[in-house]
Parts: C-alpha cells; structure tokens; sequence
C-alpha cells in the first residue's frame, strides 16, 4: 500500500490518524512535450506549435489545438525575450515559510506567442517593475528540460 | 423545455479552522443531517446522492466515494461523486438538478465536504501536464488583482479591496456558521503584511474544514415538502481550458458566459433590477468586484464604486454576499455550494440574521481550476 | 417519464500496457476523437463532457479536469469530472445520459480514460476511515471466488474460472483493441502460479493504460445522426456502503438491485430470453460467473453450467463478453464504459470481427469499491 | 507544492515526468474511532456500537448506523473469537513481489459482531484452513490502537 500511516491519540480532540500518502509516478509527457523539452535543453530554444485552423502559437506545445480540435503540427520558434503582462511580488509560500527575499512571479507575453508565459523576474526590484516592460530570458548553464532552464527573465 | 426543480433543504456544518472531533464522513453527514431536518424529510425519502469533495492533492483523504454512502445514510441509493475544482460544490448540486429533471429521481441530496486542515503541508499540486506552467491560486489571483487594478486606475485602487473584506467580515458577524466573525476596518486591510503583491493577508481568504448539503426535488415533491421552494430559475456552466491565448482575468470570458447562459434560461435582461443579491466566490477581495463586473451588475471598472458606495452593502441596493463569503469561511469545494445554500434561503426567506428583505431571485456565483471553471445558479420564489 | 437518449457514437484507444508515447489527455483525445469521426460530428457540436477518470491514488495524476478541456475540443463547455471507483466509466455515461435528458443539452460526449502504468508503485491505497478493515481488491476477489465456489461445489468448481478465461481470452482474438489477444486454454490457467487462492495468475486481469468515449444524444439529434442508434432502455445504479452487515459477496445486493432497477425501467422480465447478450465487469475469471448470476441470466450456482455447456459463447445461445471483457482489457474506470461501448456497438451492429449476429437488446454491466458500486445500463434497437 | 518531479528523457519513446505525489496527512477519526483505538491498545478489547435501530453491532464503529442514518450510540464489546466466514492465501504483493510465506488473510465474525472482520491467519498451514472454523485473536504485546494489535488469530 502506498504511503505509511499510525494511530496518534488526540485525547479529548479524537484519534488521529497520521501518515503521507506517497505516489512515485512517471508520467509520459506526449511527444510534443519531449521536442519542447529538448529544444529547451539543448538549443534554448522555445518552442511552441501553431494551430492549423486558428494559428494561434500554442504555448505549452500539444498536437492539437484546445479550441479548435484540430492538429496543431506546425513547430515555430518563439523569442526568449517579450513583454511584461503582469506579475506579483510574492513574501512567501502558502505554508507561510517566509522568502528572504520576496519572488517576482511574472507573466510574459514572448514575441511570436499566443500564450502567457509564466516565470520569474530577477535582476530587478520590485518596485522597478511595471506592466509593459521588456524582459529576456537568462538562460541557465545546467539545463535539464524544464522551465527552470531559464534562471529568471531580467528587463532590457 | 426542462421539469421544474427546487431546493427544499439546506445544511451547513459550522466552518472552522480544524474540526478534530469528527472524520471526513462525520463532517459530511453533520450537513447531510441538517439538510434532510430542514427539508423534513428522512433519509431513505432521498433516491441518490451527489458527493462532491477534494482531490487526494487537496486533502490527503482517499477515494472517499467509496466510503461516504453510510454516512448519508443512504445504502443501495445512487452515489456520484464529482470534482471540478473550486467549483466542485456547486458542481454537485448541478448534477442533482440533472438527475431531477432527467426524470429518473424525484429527490436528490447534493453534499460537499473539504477538510483541508488534513493535508498537513504542501500548496495547490503542480500540472504535470503542462511542464511548470500553472501558477499558484494565490500568485494567480495577485496578478487578476494587478490587472484590474491597472487597467482600471484610478476608479479601482486598493482600498476598494480592502472595503470588500470589511464589508463581508460585518456581514459575517450575522451569519452563526461564518468561521471568521470578527469585524475589521478596511484601514486594517491596508495595514496587514503583503503576501503577493498587491493582495495583503487580510485580502486573502481563511481555509476551513466544512461541509454543505441541498435537498433538491422535482415539481410535485417540492410543493409538498416545502412552502416556499427556492427554484432552479438559470444555470449557466463554463469550463475553458488552461493556457488560453487571449485570457483576460480582469474580466474572465468563463464567467460572463456563465452568466450569459444563466440569463438566457431565466429570461433575465437587466440583472442589477431583476435580481435582488448575489453571492459570489470571493476567494480574494478584489475578486468580488471583478464578478460583479463580470456578472453584468455594472460595466468594467464600476465594481470600486459599487462597494465604495455601499451599493453591495447587506442594506443597500444590491446586497453582495451578506452571508459574509469566501473571506468569511473557505471550506474548499463546498464554498462553492455555500453560495448556492445562502442564495437559496435567501429565496426562501429563512436565511437568519442575514436575510435581505424581500428576496425573490438570487444568484450563486462560483469560480475554480486556473480561473477556467464557472458556476452561475439562479433561484426564483415562483416557479 | 424521462426524455429519450442513445448513444450515436463511440471510439476507443488500443489497450496497451503502457502508452510512454501520449499524455493523460492526449490518450483520452485520441478516444474522443474517434467517437466524434464515429459520430460524424465536430467537437463544436458537443454542448457538454463528462470526464472520468482514476483518482490520484491510481495514477498519480494531479485534478485532470483542470487540463482535459483542451484535449476534448470543447472550451466553453460545462465538464464534469466524475469517479465511483471501478464504475467510473460507466458512471460517465449515466451522467451524460442526465445531462442530455434534462433537457438542457442535446449532445454530451462521456469520455473516461485511465493510464495506471504511470504509477509506479504502490497497490491501492487504504481506506483511511476505516483504520485498516479494507482488503486490496484482489483478496476481495479471491475471497469471493472461494465463497462462491464452496457454496456451489461440485457445481461450480475452478475449472469454470479457468474456462471464462479461455472463452474470453478466445473472443479477445476478433478486438483489435483488446490488450491480451493471445488465446489460453482452461489447463493453462490451472496450471499457471497461484497469486491468492483460489485464484491464480490467469484467473487475474491485465492492467491497461486507455481511453473510451462515446456521443450520447437526445432523440432528434439521434435520429439525425445516426441511423441505428443505441437507445438507453434502461439503467440502475446502486452504491452499497462498505462494512455492511450480511453482506453476501458470492451474491452481491448491489448488482442484484441495479439489474433490477433496470429490468423495471426496460419493461425486461425474463432477462435471458429478452436480452441478446451482456458484456459484464469480469475483472476476475470467477467474477463473470457471479454476475452471470446476480443479473438474473441463470440460477446462483449454475454459472458454471452456463460456461462449461457454451451457452455464453460468442456463438452460444446468450454471449457474455464477446469483446473479451476486462480479462482481455483493463484500463481501469475507462474498463467500465468500454462494456457499455461493446454493448452499445452490438445494437448498433458496428462491433466488428466480434458482432453477434441480430443483436437488438444487449446489457453492460460494471462493479467497482468493495464490490459497494454496481451500474447495469441496457440498450435497444428500439426506442 | 508538494511531491518533486523531473524531465527525463524518454528518446523515441517520448519524455517522461518523473516524480513523487507527496501527500503527509493527519486525519482525525472521530470520537467513536478513538475508543475504539484505545480499547484495542489498552484493554484488547474490540468495542462495536449498536444501531439504535435496526440493532446490528457494527465495525468499526460510527456514531450512526450507514443503513437507518440513526444514532449508533451504545457500545458493545464483541468477543476477540470468532468464526472463519472466508479466507485467501495470499502468495506475493499487488505488485508482484512474493512473500517468504503466503499470508493467509480472512474474514472471521466475530461473537457478537454484526460485520465481517478482516485479519490473518497464523499458526496453521493454508491447507489446513477451512471456512466455518473457530479462531482467536492473538494479540501483541506492543500496541498502538490499530487492528496490528491483534498479530493474528489461531485456530481453537
Ligand atoms: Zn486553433
Ligand atoms: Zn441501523
């Protein structure tokens, strides 16, 4: 059984039962995921696909479009660089485990996209932020094929 | 054309930072019970069942649609057990109005039940779908709060924030089941500690654990149950995808398709003069004045002014959740249903110290997922 | 008196052990997809989904309904993720079946889909209310094999376990979708290891990942879209508690009352003369024989009979899984819908190599918890 | 977030999300759950409720009967002996690792008990057992209110 579990007396509050519910999962990611993964790895390059009926650039790529129910086959090439949509200066995490200092989660609108792309800002204070900006992405030198492939996007 | 449906019974459980004394089951069935007492009737008069709870992520519990049954007291009945996000609980009364008027039960019990205070630590789960691309619900709706603040400034500053969480706390304050009932000023608000910029502690919602229950009944069994039914007058549903190019969240197309789906159903043209309150999820201050833009009570940026102006106060022209709101009692999926419970007794004209004068059309608003889950449930006094 | 509603089309995935080359909701698009083409119907036609899949204790997969909209083409639309345990699909199906005749929708696309290949450890999770009084489904299984087989003996014996394997195993030979096509013998299963007697590894299913879905339609829309749909005649669910005093799992109350549930609203009173066929939940060998029974095909105890004479053969007199059932294909709750897909295919006479000749009333049937779950849906030529 | 997941790479095969669904929980049981933990732990006693109604003794005891939905207030000691309703000898885990040993897993009722109760075996071959037989609960020294405070019932 997964997970691990035990009785603990709560005295006059009831029994508690403690435990983690533990589940090791290897999820296939679809084929779609893997080129952007590797493109990220090895070229950081972003990719995202484009609809073949509404040419939206779909952002994380997937072989069909969402809104279209159609295939979306045609890889594009997205800018590492974009705009600003919005972001929010964040203390700490919902556990309430304080940051020492506060993360800028951001929203970007990279050129060539039809979607937001989500990450963090740095080289930058949070009251030097603001809606509109230019950010480029700074890639970092240990890459693995994820988001965190990017260190941060500072302004430009 | 579709059979008339009504809520006859309606049940919370007091939502509380961490019910110890009771297990999941306990919790679900305080409601269940409270709902079947109001209504009046017994369990066995009940033909199915609709139970809306967590995912695993949520609260570490599993698969309780395999063990809730007892609890409701409703052995060899239909059980469904639903999830839709944040929407879960509103999802659940939902599908029991599609069992009623599907012709195939005449009455359904509709519960939803989260016990947060269970999962111990951890935030809302990754997508493993989408590789790192969903935000957290708070980070989420710290940058809806800075949109719309942007977009909409000066009409919309923080303040009006913060006057939405006084008024709800003053509203919970009547409401016995609230689990925070302490007033606060809005200078208060705007003196608590940021936690994701521009949304402040007190900006941000309480989590409890509570559950919720509705009896709903077809046409003949309702009038027989109830004097005054709350009826099934508009439902609107709308579930976009995540990741969507073009999504605003200062004014999200989910909910005002919801909405428009609804008003079409309940043949409502002028919402503001023909309804008479709403209760929406609140899950953050702003969020109140984005859904009472997006519902169409006023246009985009007027939602400051609304609150400002006491429009949305428990005694003013448009009352907004006077039962206090999310800001009030999060209990998770069942928030969702706490909406529609208040707007129904609201209609029925047995919702206590917070009941508004008058009432004869409510609505209930719920959002879930990364914005993209939408709820709107009109009640009417006529059928 | 409920509104008519047929299924119009369907599509399922190949079965495989493991799909390492599609995601959670592109397996589930590539079911969807085939069921609209089967349809001959867009995506934009669907008006609502209703999602099941596994909880995250099965395949470790976080709140699918969050992402799944995308993948099934319908942003705007209402979706509903549902879960009862094993039933998961079949209950997908059933709220679809209230979704449309509510009367507020035409056409609702059920959609289940299940990969537990991704989980990588772990058998299924405790019952945490329960402190530990829960069996893993299969000692459940061989428990209840051994009650039924002492109840019955010589009548039934394992030798009528290891011949539904091999009869069902030789059907999975005409379904290119099946996962195990290879034909056994019965003297293979009885000579293959014992896992938790009396059952051994043959006796024990496979696991898949999947993905089923069919198109359910309102009369008019049906009528227009296919020539020969597969009417919904009539439909039971019942949901047992767990711990249950005088439960009798060589006869289970569950699948007795949802099958009778449905014979009243099919007007059925003789099931074996009046149905043409049952694809039932045969997650293990015996299993088939204690369905067989508690749906009323034959006597308790002359399941064995009813295999060893050939009477449910794909050639006999009344087939039992002509499809192979879950002995051939298992992929978790969507292993539920493909019964009612397989039968829904037979009535429609689209169910290919394994088409039973003049089919016009055939009945799926899914169990799923601690045996507490039980759906039957039957379908007819006939409105 | 809870759980920890990774990119690997999967080759023709598509990439793999690798990672580990890490739920720690504490659930409270109830009051009824309580005592029936630390009647185990401290009295080895098995303590059901009876249903104010229908009057079946039922485990593990609820403050309401699942099938009248009234009160199930009144406890009853049921004995720690009973009867074999039905048994499997088990050879290996779900996931196919094989046991030393099979683990003879079975429902006993036990006098007085209205549910089924489930535990295993011990001191007797599998072949030995047979349903309708009389076992007893052998319990442990070291108890910690779970049903692991019974080691397993022996034939008597
Ligand atoms: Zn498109
Ligand atoms: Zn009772």
């Amino acid at each position: 059984m997964p997970g691990k579990s035990g009785i603990q007396s709560g005295g006059s509050q009831g029994v508690g039962v403690e435990g983690e519910l533990s589940i090791p999962y290897r999820h296939a990611a679809g084929r779609h995921a893997e080129r952007f993964s590797r493109e990220m790895r090895d070229n950081r390059r972003i990719m995202g696909v484009r609809c073949s009926r509404c040419e939206a650039v779909l952002l994380p790529p997937r072989p069909y479009c969402g809104f279209c129910f159609e295939p979306a086959t045609e890889w594009v090439e997205v800018a590492d660089e974009g705009e600003l949509v919005t972001f929010t200066s964040v203390q700490g995490d919902p556990d309430a485990a304080v940051f020492e200092e506060p993360r800028i989660r951001a929203l970007i609108m990279l050129d060539g996209a039809g979607v937001h792309f989500p990450h963090v800002l740095g080289e930058v204070a949070p009251d030097d932020v603001s809606e509109g900006m230019r950010v480029k992405a700074v890639w970092s030198e240990d890459r693995n094929g994820t988001l965190s492939d990017i260190k941060y996007f500072r302004p430009i | 054309m579709t059979r008339a449906a009504a809520v006859v019974g309606a049940g919370q459980t007091v939502h509380a930072d961490r019910r110890t004394d009771v297990s999941v089951p306990e919790l679900a069935r305080e409601a269940a019970r409270r709902a079947l007492e109001d209504a009046g009737i017994r369990a066995r008069d009940v033909d199915a069942v609709v139970f809306g709870s967590g995912p695993e992520s949520w609260e570490g519990v599993n698969r309780p649609e395999g063990w809730i049954g007892p609890a409701l007291g409703v052995p060899g009945k239909p059980i469904l057990r639903v999830h839709t996000g944040g929407t879960t609980g509103a999802a659940a009364t939902i599908a029991a109005f599609y069992h009623v008027t599907s012709g195939m039960f005449d009455v359904v019990l509709a519960v939803a039940c989260d016990k947060p205070s269970e999962r111990v630590a951890g935030g809302l789960p990754d997508d493993e779908a989408g590789a790192g691309f969903t935000l957290d619900t708070r980070e989420l709706a710290a940058m809806q709060a800075r949109q719309y603040i942007d977009r909409h400034y000066p009409e919309v500053r923080e303040e009006h924030g913060a006057m939405v969480v006084a008024k709800n706390r003053g509203n919970a304050a009547k409401n016995p089941f609230a689990q925070v009932r302490t007033p606060v000023a809005a200078k208060d608000v705007m003196a608590s500690p940021p936690v994701a910029t521009p949304l402040k502690e007190l900006d941000c919602p309480p989590l409890a654990d509570g559950a919720a229950a509705l009896v709903i009944a077809d046409e003949r069994r309702a009038r027989k149950i109830a004097s005054r039914p709350a009826w099934f007058a508009g439902l609107g549903t709308c579930s976009a995808g995540a990741f969507m190019p073009d999504f605003d969240m200062a004014y999200p197309e989910p909910c005002v398709r919801a909405a428009q789906i609804a008003y079409q159903m309940a043949w409502i043209y002028e919402p503001l003069r023909e309804l008479d309150l709403v209760e929406v999820y609140d899950a953050f201050s702003f969020q109140e004045l984005i859904w009472t833009e997006a519902l169409g009570f006023c246009n985009p940026g007027e939602g400051g002014k609304m609150v400002e102006q006491g429009i949305t106060a428990m005694d003013g022209e448009f009352p907004v959740n006077p039962s206090g709101g999310i800001l009030s009692a999060n209990p998770g999926g069942a928030g969702a249903m706490l909406r529609q419970l208040e707007a129904a007794l609201q209609v029925m004209g047995r919702a206590g110290e917070h009941q508004v004068p008058g009432v004869k059309k409510a609505m209930a608003h719920s959002w879930g997922g990364a914005l993209q889950f939408s709820t709107v449930t009109i009640f009417s006094h006529r059928m």
